[in-house]
């Protein structure tokens, strides 16, 4: 039992810290959110060739650190703090796990190294453009694929697509398919999450190759699951970050802004609503953490850690940002201060991967409550 | 006690009903259903001329100074028709419902003779100037001044200083701003109640920009601005109590109108919930129900303090208002959210401007904020409502 | 529109208030708490003769003063401000209600007035012993009945047992028995809500006569559920005295007692709780008198209105009971304050005619929310 | 960072499991499982002198002092069997967890030699004195008093004054009581830390009922109270500084013991649920599911905190305990009662004494408040672990 930093996880994170409050400032996220690709590219071939990153919780064998899903969390929590905008966690918490998991060793040989450097842009599409959570893209006996994905972040940047779909059978299917593929059109939307935008993918008649094909029936619907259990630990981190980030923001505003001549950080009200954020922030650090170690010791508790995770984590940041407008008073929901970004973003992420009640629900049959009498 | 109206009142109703229907399948029917405050502002100033020309632009006014003395049930009913029929928010608000009743109230003859007439035909808008950036919760740490001094014009006061949060103002011909005209006087002291001229060199504008993405609100630069040496409502030095009485007045049955708009919104998202099948989750359903149930509870809350009359707007209830419709409102925007899902992350085109359902989510972020926020709110209804013993200032 | 009290409804509040005060102090109710018949009978032909409250709700013909059920709600709500131990809710907002909604107009002759006068205890006995809400009453074609209703309030002291049963068909049917008939065993039971006892009833080839019938079939059951909506804004106008009672007392102590050199009412933290109270306070008084109204005006609300002031009334009577032993601090959780006893009557009325949650998913259905696509 | 346990630690975990078992199983069967605080004294009494037998009364305790000097990874275990075991609630642990400590860090030679061994061997059972009527949150407004008096057995301290919430006093052989030793002395200045026997003519105990109907508490008045004039922990007017040395001792390890027996009623729960079909109500099954979600999150918060070891005790998470887990309860209680049912209004028997699961949701109204409220807590969470301004003193 040692559930805190290694030595190794202490580096990592103040390295990654370090990077992310050079380069992470307000100033040069609000540049980079207003251009079409929404990320930095000389930031991102930072991020993951000096900083390594890009391969945190990949085997060496196909370029990675092998600091496990622990060192992920510790690099996604400290994005999360700064909102950092990349497309980090589509390609690399996303897509690549999805290949990892989801592929035979020659396209794990092929597509993740690469990934790995940044070189390729990653992105995973798995659900429909509705409310729901289901695919909505067909592949046909004759390998086309068609339908619409939504919801893809950073979508619109992406070299390669990893796409769940149906075969006609109703089998999931998940295959890796080239962004510039014939057929593929990708829409880059204005999304409410200002630092993460969404893309709609949208095949027609897009023929694939066997060799695009990662797997197929039950392997691969496990591999997707699994591979959004993973994407909800990363994102539960991030969550986490984000969470203490606006924390520390509003304590440090209500310590210097003066009204009815006290900082507002000395009334009671005030203090005791931050002293709640703080317990969610830890707690939620807590949960991702936890959910992290349990995916690298291979306990088969994951599915449990991830709903815990992603249900805590994602509603601790939503409730943290919006109090942290609401403690900042009128300038809190203005353009120009930033905490309107951290909330979208917590909306966004709380969305993403399936909302708060889902996974609960998924808790409730875990721990043995019936359903019918 | 009795939650109906009377025959008489329900006559009314329908008179009500009818002229605003007319307009707003006619000559106004552009502007029917307007979601913005900010879009088709020439229709709507035209459409305030008509309330005006309608005699329909201030009804709970006294008739001597042109409203309809409008009994608390009319002005109930009138409300609540005017939000059903979709008529678009009033430009005209801050007029009719601040301005205006505070000149009534505290006004010179002249005064009333000079603004009450554009108020009321819509030809005057008018905007507000309370908050500045060190005087949000904490209204009394006003710094903007005024001093008397003798120009071209004659007896002038010059008004150097900011104010923040002045909705409208880009629209509107007037502003009365609270500004401290006694050097070195501090809190509620020294203060006057001035109306100051908008489009003049000594005023500048800038949009603050919301994280809706939209502007509604400016913040207003006093550089050497210039209004009448009599334009100023009250004693100069005994601003704050005018400032005050026309707080209340925000407080009143503004309220009832508010609602019929929520009642629009938690028409569309019980639409959108059937469509989209959230109207199956059973929590979606527990918080509908919910909404549904606060709505209610607010509007017979507004009954029983209107039923109450002016004299006892100082029961316990009287304050509770506010924070209540704030609160409700933005779980409303939660709400909505939710039940949309995943969709309203996406943008309705290449601007940054959302459905009608994530914008309420986003929207009703500032509502528990400006007008008091809900810790001021809590302050009041603790001290006022309760009697419990006021915070020991820094 | 006249929604504030009438000039007789605010004299009946006042001469209400009055009594209660006056007979209904800490102390008396602790004694009488302790009895077994867990009323005081003296004080109950008090209420019921000289106040004549208990034909308030009930039409002139039998016995009744035509104060409608606003006038009951102003009953209920003074009573509840007090706890005052008696069956008035038992007799006159259940039991009278389901005769006078579900009888003839010959047993509403026979039976109501007496009722009315306090002569007569009634209750009314609508659910089994279990979770559920159903009775659990059977009455079979030879007119017996058997089965067992719990959760009886005051049962113990009923007279007359008005009891919904089914038939054999599965039809519901209201019979008025008297508790003395043979087959009939009534136990009272050590109850959470010290001030209001609960009993189980049993009934054991009770032989009735055809006179004993009150209605049955659809008509019955109309009767029932209107009979319990009534209930629950009976039961919403106690809550809402119950709840503001508690806000004053809370108001009162945190005034008084000193911490840390200052009364703790001054500390922000309790001032806004105290604050959350009394808007909750005050829009469940708004419900109840709201619903009363609409029962009154003879409104086709009235089932709407009812689960409203049911869900919020019982919420907020929980919450503020909750509310008021935590700012008691150590004090209130003790047995020697009163708070706990508002805090159990609370529990006990929010789960005595179906929780929140029930009545939210019926405004789910009457506001058109649909169950399936 | 890891959550697992090293072979070393899981065969410890073996060897405890065993040895409770064995007892619990065998001498000690009629105590297992027992919920009630205060029944079965005397087989209690018995189980801590079992407990000190078996060397697994106070593991934590360095090797001098009678304990194994077991690392917080084996503190966490034993806590973890123990409660899984179902054994008792321990009536030793006011000596075991707040007394020994305390003399371990502050007592002198003498004092360790007399009181350690009789801790650790159940012999001696401890009472805790802090809290007075006038000084529950505000601790420091201590009022009663002690003074150096020359009698029959040498110099004494003679005590006068009231503590409240002393839990197990009757049970007790030894009460640590804060008191004001200095004339005149205000707030934390000026206090003294006093070990006093119970069982004498001038301390008098009378039984707090609480709203459970049980009474686990007692008022302890002093009226003449004496004990030896060594009997101080520290200098004499520096007990404040041994008390709050002692009180981060009380936040310890010791929360994880009570998060099994939480588990052990989440478990009941859910059983009751499936048993009387609320499982089917799919906001019970959000509830059930959040309280479950909510028991793992509170041990990774402990273990998180435990990991650091005692130098950095101070991290802004070692703050949230107290707050979390009365919170939890709380919750847990009113999710116990709804899951009951109207079943849950009705006692078991002829006394006031009610199912298990009611039962909690009673106990609970006491979390939140005994210990330091969770106003107070966040207090301690705000400056302490966010920095920010202390409230102006009245």
């Amino acid at each position: 039992m040692q559930f805190t930093f290694s030595e190794d996880e202490t580096l990592l994170q103040q390295s990654v810290a370090g990077f992310c409050t050079t380069h992470g400032s307000s100033a040069s996220t609000r540049k980079v959110m207003e251009t079409e690709a929404g990320y930095d590219s000389a930031l991102w071939r930072a991020v993951m060739g000096e900083m390594g990153l890009g391969g945190i919780a990949l085997p060496a064998r196909h370029g990675g650190a092998e600091m496990g899903h622990v060192g992920l969390a510790i690099a996604m929590m400290e994005m999360g703090r700064v909102l950092l905008p990349s497309p980090y966690f589509s390609s690399v918490g996303m897509a690549a796990q999805a290949i990892l998991l989801g592929g035979t060793d020659a396209q794990r040989d092929a597509l993740l190294p690469s990934i790995a450097t940044g070189e390729c842009i990653a992105a995973l599409a798995w659900r429909g453009a509705g409310r729901g959570h289901e695919p909505d893209v067909r592949l046909d006996d004759a390998l086309r694929l068609n339908g619409v994905a939504g919801f893809v972040p950073f979508g619109h940047v992406a070299d390669l697509l990893v796409v769940a779909a149906r075969r006609e059978s109703g089998e999931i299917v998940l295959v890796a398919v080239r962004a510039n593929t014939p057929g593929v059109t990708i829409e880059r939307h204005v999304s409410l999450d200002l630092t993460r935008p969404l893309a709609t993918v949208r095949f027609a008649g897009v023929v694939l190759s066997q060799d695009d094909i990662l797997g197929s029936g039950e392997d691969a619907a496990a591999a997707l699951a699994r591979t959004l259990d993973l994407a909800r630990i990363a994102l539960a981190a991030e969550q986490a970050g984000g969470a203490e980030a606006v924390l520390d923001m509003t304590v440090a505003y209500t310590k210097d802004r003066v009204q009815f001549g006290r900082p507002i950080g000395s009334f009671q009200a005030l203090k005791h609503r931050m002293a709640d954020m703080m317990v969610e922030v830890e707690t939620a650090k807590t949960g991702a953490y936890y959910a992290a170690c349990i995916v690298d010791e291979g306990s088969d508790e994951l599915e449990e850690a991830a709903a815990i995770a992603a249900s805590y984590c994602g509603e601790a940041f939503m409730g943290c940002s919006g109090n942290a407008i609401q403690l900042h008073g009128g300038i809190g929901f203005t353009w120009e201060h930033d905490a309107h970004l951290y909330f979208k973003r917590a909306r966004a992420d709380a969305m993403l991967l399936g909302d708060a009640y889902s996974q609960r629900e998924r808790i409730a049959g875990m721990i043995g409550l019936e359903k019918v009498a | 006690m009795r939650t109906g109206f009377t025959p008489e009142q329900e006559a009314f109703r329908r008179e009500v009903a009818e002229w605003l229907d007319d307009q707003l399948s006619g000559p106004f029917a552009s502007i029917r259903n307007l979601a913005s405050m900010s879009a088709m502002m020439p229709e709507r100033r035209e459409w305030e001329r008509a309330l005006g020309k309608g005699g329909w632009s201030a009804i709970g006014w006294p008739e001597e100074h042109g409203g309809r003395g409008a009994s608390i049930a009319e002005q109930v009913i009138f409300a609540e028709e005017y939000a059903r029929a979709g008529a678009p928010g009033r430009i005209g608000h801050i007029g009719v419902t601040l301005a205006g009743p505070t000149l009534i109230h505290f006004g010179t003859e002249e005064q009333k003779r000079r603004f009450l007439p554009a108020i009321l035909s819509g030809e005057e808008l008018w905007a507000q100037g309370y908050s500045e950036p060190n005087a949000g919760s904490d209204l009394a740490n006003i710094r903007t001044k005024a001093r008397l001094e003798d120009g071209p014009n004659g007896l002038e006061w010059v008004i150097e200083g900011q104010k923040i949060w002045t909705s409208l103002a880009q629209y509107a011909e007037w502003i009365f701003v609270l500004c401290r005209t006694e050097e070195g006087s501090q809190g509620p002291k020294g203060l006057s109640f001035l109306l100051v001229p908008l489009d003049q060199p000594g005023v500048t504008l800038r949009p603050i920009r919301q994280m809706t993405g939209d502007a509604e609100f400016n913040e207003t630069f006093f550089d050497g601005a210039r209004t009448a040496a009599a334009n100023v409502v009250g004693q100069p030095g005994e601003g704050w109590k005018v400032a005050m009485g026309l707080l209340s007045h925000e407080r009143g049955a503004s309220s009832l109108a508010i609602q019929m708009t929520f009642r629009n919104e938690l028409q569309k998202i019980i639409a959108a919930a059937n469509a989209n099948g959230a109207a199956r989750d059973p929590l979606i359903r527990q918080r509908i129900a919910t909404a549904h149930a606060g709505l209610k509870l607010m509007r017979f809350n507004a009954l029983r303090t209107l039923s109450k009359g002016d004299n006892e707007m100082l029961s316990r209830e009287s304050f509770i208002h506010k924070i209540y419709w704030g609160t409700w409102h933005k779980k409303l925007g939660e709400l909505a959210m939710d039940v949309v899902g995943a969709p309203g992350l996406i943008a309705e085109g290449d601007a940054y401007a959302f459905g009608e359902l994530p914008q309420i989510y986003l929207y009703t972020r500032s509502e528990t904020i400006h007008g008091g926020t809900n810790q001021i709110q809590r302050n009041i209804i603790a001290e006022r409502g309760l009697g419990l013993p006021r915070e020991p200032r820094g």
